[in-house]
């Protein structure tokens, strides 16, 4: 069906009533997603689109419980509303603040891993389960990229997404679930981590993920190739071969440090383990249809 | 933000890390008074953010006070842009260590790197010699205890009395890392001197941009950056980057504009600088193209692809800039996302053919530049 | 160790928790001052250590000059040891609520207790409303987080602007528990005033003994304690208390002691003191007994039973003691451990009769005490 | 046999190079105890009574892997040694300092529960599991307290214990391991936490607890009976019950806070559990001999 979310998973909202918060709950909650309850401190009381608020997320699962919550606030608070959701045994968070300071997400990070809960972000547009439910901001109605089907999205990308994802609707695949893990040098899920999901997915048949330079997120990846944990068929868009070494194009995440995270590394490991690289996004919907071939 | 080196020395000493003696002058004419205070032999080092500069011959050794003027006056008055130099005591080495610490993403900890094979950059001893790296990753949350910062100076080897000094140091790097919300720490090298001291012979401290508005010490200057444009780029908000190409990329987000970066290489094409123009710069584009007009690209190439960013909201500053600032240049232009009929309208009221496939428009802005060169 | 009121709030002032205007004095004649300083109407309150102050009649309102030195005159005159009197600002009291951070020995985290129901004993809600406390549990690896002090104020039912800053206040007294290793910071009652603001119209706060080596700022001094020998058992390191009865008990360990003090009691005899006789300090019996004579017992019982501490260095010391200081009353001795048999050999010498059962030895000590009194 | 440990537990010393460090570990090692390797930084290469020093606990480990270390060290460094231990991987660790800073003392407990370790301590002598092996100083050549047997014994306290096991072995019992939790405020491990131990033990076949006032491990215990848990018989020796309120009678653990642990409440809820409550160590035994004689 879809991973992460889908069309029954109860989503709270953390700064709903915000301007942001509140526009994109209106569109969550018409793309059916199933919006329980949200949180502002101050406002208890409040409606946001039909979506109740309380003051506090404690006070919000006492009522409705959620299973999920995301995150609508500035990045200097995203730590402590993390933390919130996570102490209310909130198990899957999608935080979208772009600018998390660097030590914060280390100890999200931490945390996360600690309470094995999820927490997808920052510096992202969300998850969403094409044709179900979303937690983040994607322009669902365009149609070339939105469209539903069986293949799994990871990226830490924004706008190239976009393109990556037009581009499989080109080629007649739609997604299943689109994850998007963030574009920061700390994302607070790894790509490696929801890579088992689609693997258990059986709504999944093939899963592309959209990295670039930087980190050492596609390695994993390919390391969990390796072991077997994932065996569908992969395909990797990665871009960065070019960029000049040690300069920051954007965002924190597409800088090579400590040697590590060339694109070179990366197109090594991934078609060492058996993975499709393409060089530009045009090329991955040629390479998942002779993989979905083979495979089909 | 990276720091100059004597800002991170600056902050080394105040945190209780030996450092050397110094002086730091902008103008040769101080050169006297430096040496003075410092004594000889000496090094003068220029202080720029880049690397390597050893080997551009921007660290220079003097035993006299003449040697070191004519140093001083060679590094000022090199091409590089230096604005100023640390005129620093050499030190008597024995051994150089390297140390750093850093974010490790993947454990979402602190990692302490260090390596007896100091002096060398840590890649290098990365590639060459992994197994004499030692890593000890440090929850935040828990801070580091002095046993990890034992296991740390054992395992450099050193002697009782080095690694009571040396762990003391490394407790005090860690709080200078915490306390300045720091990416990167690092003392490479770290000399042991002759008598078995250790000081801190260079010092990179990199602080985290996301967390500047809780980090008020340093500003941003025009010192920071290799140009104006950059400076007054990152001034607005808005990354920009100067390379030595032909085409102008305004582009949204670092995965995009990596990959435009590659199809235009890929095309044989090569980029003048990059203009970001997504994420909260997707108003600015009047700002925007102004930067983008002093990077004298011959063509600019904008590709976007937008989700809180509307194509039609884009698209209107895009055309307002052109009206307004009337670029030479010409524009091509690849607006996808919400409100695409009402964008490829706006363009096309001013001449641009809106184009919506990437590649296409790598093409024809590559074109464009072969055109404009003959 | 306990601090005094005033110095509760000299603290809570430097972390910018509010605290109402006040003024320090240990004279009835500086009372003009203070008045003027604080305004009518005012509260005089004895600075003590021990609970019950209002009963006691230890904190007076006043509203005229000549009302305030009365009562000061009054407090300070008092049959209690009043070293201190704080003068106080009166607070128009909207509502009173109770707010404390300690230790949860369960969780290994720090407890924030608060209730709406302030300004009694937190025992008493405990026990009469118990769902009317509000426990928020916090890591100290983590530190107190905003959430966390927002469920806090939430809970008492506060509005969104006494959320706002009674979660700044209680973040700050967090952060004061943290940085004075305090074993309890307590405001009861945290007072709303009439305007809506929080002030805290009590304090206590205790610092934890086993981290004074780390928290220099306050000194024991003689005003902390009841009498002079706890003060200077206190300083040899010597716990020693005073009690109303008849047997100093010598002992070794809380347990053992807490043990004798009941099998006195239900014996029908009484305590006088007790006098801490293990752990680091069974090599200092002429210091202990020096101490214990001044408290003035009719017998003394001496129970220890040591594994470090070995029974025939105990039992050297306290012929030593004996030996030096000849105190009148009789000894009573059941030390048993390493070294019995020299043990009993020592005793014997200064004609004390070396018992090894605890219950036979608290019989015999009682019986002595009753002897005496014949 | 025993819990915590027998004479097969490799035991590591921290802090082995001191006066008593050295002077125990001879005792340790007469006894039975299997200690492998020591540690103190700056000592490597020396030796202790045979057992080989190392700078850091994980280069002992990586030479000689342990199951348990026993600190001696004094409190203010008690913190970083526990959590040395802690990451190479240790999983009991025994305490012996007096005066562990509170704060310290927290965070060392909410390490250990966090690592599934058990940290006893601090302010105790130690565990015995008598007539195999030690951790700790106790005066095992005392024979009229440390005789072995089936009864196995937890404790607050340090000579009290001495005279209540006294009491034991005068009533024809022994030990079969004697757990001293520690008389501080936040003991490292408590009371209830070592009982299925003791239950899981075949070779012993009651338990004797001695507290005293403050606190709440003794209302713990009395839970853990009533939750099934715990099923043999238990006695409990308490002292406090006539201490004037707040007084602090030597150590921390002994005080009342926040209107709970008084010996009455104790005693209700071991009585009301089916625990004996014995009022004087003499009792202990005479009370021993009726619940063996029954389940015997």
């Amino acid at each position: 069906m879809s991973v992460v979310l889908d069309s029954s998973t109860r989503v709270l909202v953390q700064g709903i009533t915000g301007r942001e918060g509140s526009f994109w709950t209106e569109h969550m909650v018409n793309y059916g997603t199933n919006v329980v309850a949200g949180a502002t401190p101050g406002r208890e009381g409040q409606e946001v689109h039909g979506v109740p608020v309380f003051h506090t997320v404690r006070r919000a699962a006492a009522e409705f419980p959620a299973d999920a919550s995301l995150l609508f606030v500035p990045p200097r608070f995203a730590k402590d509303a993390i933390y919130e959701a996570l102490d209310a045994g909130i198990k899957t968070v999608v935080v979208l603040s772009e600018g998390i300071p660097l030590h914060d997400a280390l100890q999200i990070r931490r945390a996360a891993l600690s309470e094995g809960a999820m927490v997808i972000g920052g510096n992202t547009s969300g998850v969403i389960s094409t044709g179900e439910a979303m937690m983040g901001f994607f322009p669902y109605w365009i149609e070339r990229v939105y469209r539903p089907g069986r293949i799994g999205i990871m990226t830490r990308s924004g706008s190239l997404t976009n393109e990556v994802t037009a581009q499989i609707v080109k080629a007649g695949f739609g997604a299943s679930t689109l994850v998007g893990v963030g574009g920061d040098s700390v994302p607070l899920t790894r790509f490696a981590e929801v890579l088992p999901m689609f693997e258990a997915d059986p709504e999944t048949d093939a899963v592309v993920i959209i990295g670039e330079l930087g980190g050492t997120m596609e390695e994993e990846v390919a390391e969990a190739i390796e072991a077997g944990i994932f065996t569908k068929p992969l395909v990797a868009s990665l871009g960065g071969r070019t960029a000049p070494k040690g300069t920051k194009m954007g965002h924190a995440g597409a800088i090579i440090t400590a040697g590590k995270g060339t694109v070179e590394d990366k197109v090594a490991a991934l078609t060492g383990a058996g993975a499709l690289v393409a060089d530009r996004p045009s090329s991955v919907g040629e390479m998942l249809q002779s993989v979905l071939e083979k495979v089909g | 933000m990276k720091l100059f080196e004597y800002q991170a020395k600056d902050l080394f000493e105040e945190s209780d890390i030996p450092v050397p003696r110094r002086s730091l002058i902008s103008d040769a004419s101080e050169i006297d008074g430096a040496v003075e205070e410092v004594g000889f032999p000496c090094v003068v080092k220029a202080q720029v953010l880049r690397g390597g500069r050893g080997k551009a011959g921007l660290i220079q050794f003097a035993s006299t006070r003449e040697e070191a003027r004519t140093k001083a006056e060679q590094i000022l008055g090199s091409p590089a842009n230096v604005p100023s130099l640390l005129v620093e005591q050499a030190l008597n080495i024995d051994k150089e260590i390297y140390l750093s610490i850093t974010a490790d993403p993947v454990s979402g900890s602190a990692l302490i790197m260090a390596s007896a094979e100091g002096g060398v950059e840590i890649e290098e001893v990365a590639r060459t010699m992994p197994d004499r790296i030692i890593m000890e990753r440090v929850k935040l949350s828990e801070g580091l205890l002095p046993f990890q910062a034992r296991n740390v100076m054992f395992g450099l080897g050193l002697d009782a009395d080095g690694v009571r000094t040396g762990s003391a140091m490394l407790l005090n790097l860690y709080d200078l890392f915490r306390e300045y919300d720091a990416e990167l720490v690092e003392i490479n090298p770290l000399v042991v001197t002759g008598d078995g001291a250790l000081v801190a012979a260079d010092g990179k401290v990199t602080i985290d941009d996301s967390s500047l508005h809780r980090q008020g010490r340093f500003t941003l200057g025009r010192e920071y950056f290799e140009s104006d444009v950059e400076y007054e780029g990152a001034m607005e908000g808005i990354p920009c980057l100067k390379f030595d190409g032909k085409i102008g990329l305004m582009c949204a987000g670092a995965g995009l504009t990596n990959v435009i970066y590659d199809l235009v290489n890929y095309g044989g094409g090569s980029v003048a600088s990059y203009i970001e123009f997504g994420g909260p710069n997707y108003r600015k584009a009047v700002k925007a193209m102004e930067l983008m007009m002093r990077t004298e690209p011959k063509v600019v190439l904008v590709v976007t692809f937008g989700t809180i960013a509307r194509a039609d909201v884009i698209a209107e500053g895009l055309v307002d800039a052109i009206e307004q600032l009337k670029p030479e240049f010409p524009v091509v232009t690849a607006i996808r996302g919400t409100g695409e009929e009402k964008t490829q309208e706006l363009l096309r009221g001013v001449g641009l053919e809106p184009l919506t496939d990437t590649e296409e428009a790598v093409e024809r802005a590559i074109e464009l530049t072969t055109e404009v060169r003959r």
